[in-house]
């Protein structure tokens, strides 16, 4: 079966795809079998080291974010799949280190049940390690409980803000309570238009009829809260960041992080339409936005859509936003 | 009463349940493309093959195959399906007695301490729709079969029987955990993927040993 | 006629875009005229400016990389049409100085007569201004006369070598010269696999059957040289290597900067894997690779394809690719 | 002899080419798709515009309302179209006598101009597949017309004439520029948008003189 795709075997497709990345940033980034990506230079071991998991075919999440200022370390499963929790240790064990380490886990069943088990294996052998759970998917309600929501792209700043915290040497309770403010006040919400095809299989994810969206979808083709017809840019905007605003609860003099994470075959110029309308409704209600993150972040393959992600913000969180970092595909400089 | 299992019974069982599981792998990736992402069919494929490379090493003991073939699985790249049936075999392997020939009591055991690890794995009850749905009862039948003195190869006829009928109902359950959850009650009318997987294991285990064995009569 | 973006209106798409990205990027850069986008901290007037024009659609391209260390200011046109002349001048005017300012021009006739004009107007008042054409593309034949011959992603590369060579103070003859030593040492391919939804016209932007691609087509949906059978990436990355490692004669112990460009729909997962083919050819020919650049730079909407850029580099030439620069869409730290 | 050209009438001519232009923007687009980005439709409606926005401003003299005219179109971001027409017409203004009325000779003067102007944005030549194959033949009939001592109506006619031929020409020639050219000898077997385009371009001179007086009956 061919694909539209520019891969070679469907079975390899993780294995040369980190390669591949390695090869690109040789300097900046160390594959270690395979499936494990740490900084080439490491921090220096007095610091809180910072670890996360996940599937491939999210690229450039999840690896992308490891250099200085955010990951030390990420674990890479198969293409939407978890990586094995004996890999995860294997991070944990290798970035070892008094200072303590804090996992960063997207709440999936595959990836939540690894860490379990690894951090399990991890705390038997007496490392000094603490967790964090991201559920800020919105779409089943923001009041449903956190096990029932999905970790979407919040995770890339929340790497960034728990990152230069770590970098600035903040002590592991500090790293976590940052991480934690920052997950407590975070929402997103996801919007298909078109389904990709899965690298592996051929198939399409999900489907969408030609003239329907969908609110509310997952980042590996599971369907949302149903399809609707299609709206303009400044609809969309609106729907979704109602629904975002209440969910954190921004109300006038509030400081707003926006993410706009595209899924894939959604352009950059639709990602601008759409924050336009993004920053004038947060004006018209006196929210200040913080500079916003706009690109492909956490993709879906050539999946079009966009997640949009909104985070309250504090005067500290806002610095350890923009404080400097340079991974291969997010830097501040 | 009749013989217990003996290490080839065992790895005879686990070698048939890869092959089934191996045989199905499109079904399930169907199933799983209904209510979740569609790997379900490629991951229980590589934990298969963990399975069968498991086989392969020599172990001294059945509790120690058992717990390689755990190992092993646990160690597959493969979303809930590694952990969740990485767990049960090693919790198979920690309530294993480290006899030769496990009795009829002995797998009861073996699977209890299993589903036990499994369900420290995860929230999920039976009737959320999840391989629970099939565990649970394969177990539970198993242990009755046990504690009124059958033989594993009849607990495991019934054990495997019990995951079939958990497996059916959870069509018409709507899923509380996994991927399937997004979909609320458009969960409803699909056979969960991984209540599926185990019906297939609880089938491959029973189907080894009746293929060495005399089937018995008053089963199918 | 509904079309599967998220858009407003189709008339007003570039004029929404660009007001979105200058709301985006408000500290960095700054919006005049609809069109014309400048650095928010203008470079000290002692330095030369680099300007450059084209049309929108190519997000990140071409404002994207306004900013220290690359452009200081890139005028827009509409949705892959050249900007007008006057507005060109305007920009050229408004960087004016007496260290001079090169005008970097893509090789797409609308463009190359819109600059000539604009020229011809600055020369009129006086403006110290140079210009230079990029004509990269090899797929009309590397021997091709430079007029055939389009100018693809190569720019941006262009604009950062010369834009560091500005920023480091070199006098406007100096910056020519590595501009012009960068251009005659490129060579870019494109490959495409899937169309593109025009989004002011609503309609696919070429055509290709689901089980072909084709090599050398242009970034507007002009077609190539003619479509052929799917390769995989491996084959894909050595069909294309080889032309251009050819087209700019590359021999063993050069150094090469290699560029993977995104189209829009092609994932990062697939570039990494090509990438990897790339690595390996240029090792197995003793050919060094320099850091390169994968991702979306210059993009043709939602088109699955990616172009292949390869530049013989020498010291010179491989410290300005490497040194700081700070644009939203292309920093290094 | 017949009379010159007064403002209204070149103001006409200029708002009837206008109107054709936006008439025929599918069409246009259509060419354009075949062998380029399918936008000439949509450059030329903003150009046709433009032209009808200068229209608007009172200007002083024949003059000056192309000049305007030209600059309008100039400041059109619109690909290749623009800068040619755009050209074309500043050109024509520079050729243009300051007087209040023009003869057949002032406009093959003002048409040479443009045509010069034009030719100084391109080094394509006739047969190259693009405007100058509808333009250079229509300047050339004007021109003649005009030193047969015809007036601007008549060598209008000829001229718009000739325009079409020379557009209906380009349907079997190859392109060497634009982005027609990346087709090579694909491009051949439609017509170059372009040079349609001017074609509407002195279709629409000659039918406002032809609309406003009786029409020359030896002229189709
Ligand atoms: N949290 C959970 N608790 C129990 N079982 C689960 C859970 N999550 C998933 N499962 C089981 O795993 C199956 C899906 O496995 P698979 O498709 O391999 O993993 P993934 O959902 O990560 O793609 C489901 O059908 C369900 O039986
Ligand atoms: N270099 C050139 N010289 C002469 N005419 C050209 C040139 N490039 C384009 N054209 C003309 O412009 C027409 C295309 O116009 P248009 O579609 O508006 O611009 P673009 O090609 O930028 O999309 C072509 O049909 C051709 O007649
Ligand atoms: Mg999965
Ligand atoms: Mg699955
Ligand atoms: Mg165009
Ligand atoms: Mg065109």
């Amino acid at each position: 079966m061919a694909m539209k795709k520019f891969i070679n075997d469907p079975a390899n497709l993780t294995v040369e795809l980190m390669e591949g990345m390695a090869l690109a940033f040789g300097g900046r980034i160390r594959l270690d079998s395979g499936k494990l990506v740490f900084r080439a230079q490491p921090k220096p071991r007095d610091k809180v080291a910072l670890v996360t998991l996940g599937g491939a075919g999210h690229e450039p999440a999840l690896s992308g974010f490891v250099g200085r200022g955010m990951l030390d370390a990420s674990v890479v499963g198969e293409i939407f799949a978890a990586p094995a929790a004996p890999k995860v240790f294997q991070a944990l064990k290798a970035v070892e280190r008094e200072a303590g380490t804090l996992l960063v886990v997207l709440n999936h069943s595959g990836d939540v049940m690894s860490s379990n088990i690894a951090l399990e294996m991890a705390r038997k052998q007496g490392l000094h390690v603490r967790s964090i759970l991201t559920h800020e998917d919105i779409a089943p309600g923001a009041g449903a409980p956190a096990s029932e929501r999905r970790g979407l792209v919040g995770c890339v700043p929340l790497y960034k803000v728990a990152g230069a915290a770590a970098e600035e040497g903040f002590d592991i309770d500090r790293v976590c309570a940052v991480a934690e403010r920052f997950n407590r006040n975070m929402a997103t919400l996801a919007v298909a238009l078109r389904t990709a095809t899965h690298p592996s299989t051929g198939q399409a994810i999900f489907e969408l009829a030609e003239d329907e969206m969908e609110i509310g979808m997952g980042q590996h083709g599971e369907a949302g809260t149903g399809s609707m017809k299609l709206l303009t840019a400044d609809e969309t905007a609106r729907a979704m960041l109602d629904r975002l605003l209440e969910a954190v609860q921004a109300k006038a003099g509030d400081k707003l992080l926006v993410v706009l994470n595209g899924a894939g075959a959604t352009t950059l110029m639709e990602l601008f339409i759409v924050y336009r309308a993004v920053h004038r409704i947060l004006t018209e209600r006196g929210i200040e936005p913080v500079s916003p993150l706009i690109g492909e972040y956490l993709t879906v393959q050539e999946m079009a859509g966009f997640q949009m992600c909104v985070a309250r913000m504090d005067d500290e969180l806002v610095r350890l936003w923009q404080a400097p970092c340079d991974t291969p595909y997010l830097k501040v400089c | 009463m009749a013989a217990g299992l003996c290490y080839a019974d065992l790895a005879g069982m686990l070698r048939e349940a890869a092959s089934l599981l191996q045989a199905n792998r499109d079904l399930l990736s169907q199933l799983d493309s209904a209510t979740g992402d569609g790997d379900h069919g490629t991951t229980m494929s590589l934990v298969a093959a963990a399975i069968l490379e498991s086989l392969e090493a020599v172990t001294p003991t059945a509790q120690a195959l058992l717990e390689s073939a755990g190992w092993s699985v646990l160690s597959v790249d493969g979303g809930s399906a590694s952990p969740l049936v990485g767990s049960f075999l090693l919790g198979m392997a920690e309530g294993c007695p480290p006899s030769s020939e496990l009795s009829g009591g002995d797998l009861a055991a073996a699977l209890e301490s299993g589903l036990a690890k499994f369900r420290a794995q995860t929230p999920a009850q039976v009737g959320d729709k999840t391989m629970l749905d099939a565990l649970a009862p394969a177990v539970e039948a198993a242990r009755v079969a046990a504690s009124q003195g059958l033989p594993p190869d009849r607990a495991l006829a019934r054990a495997a029987e019990a995951a079939r009928h958990g497996a059916e109902s959870t069509t018409s359950l709507q899923a509380k955990y996994g991927r399937a959850r997004n979909l609320g009650p458009r969960s409803i009318g699909s056979a969960d993927p991984g209540a599926v997987s185990i019906s297939l294991l609880f089938r491959g285990f029973h189907a080894a040993l009746a293929a060495n064995r005399t089937p018995p009569l008053q089963e199918r």
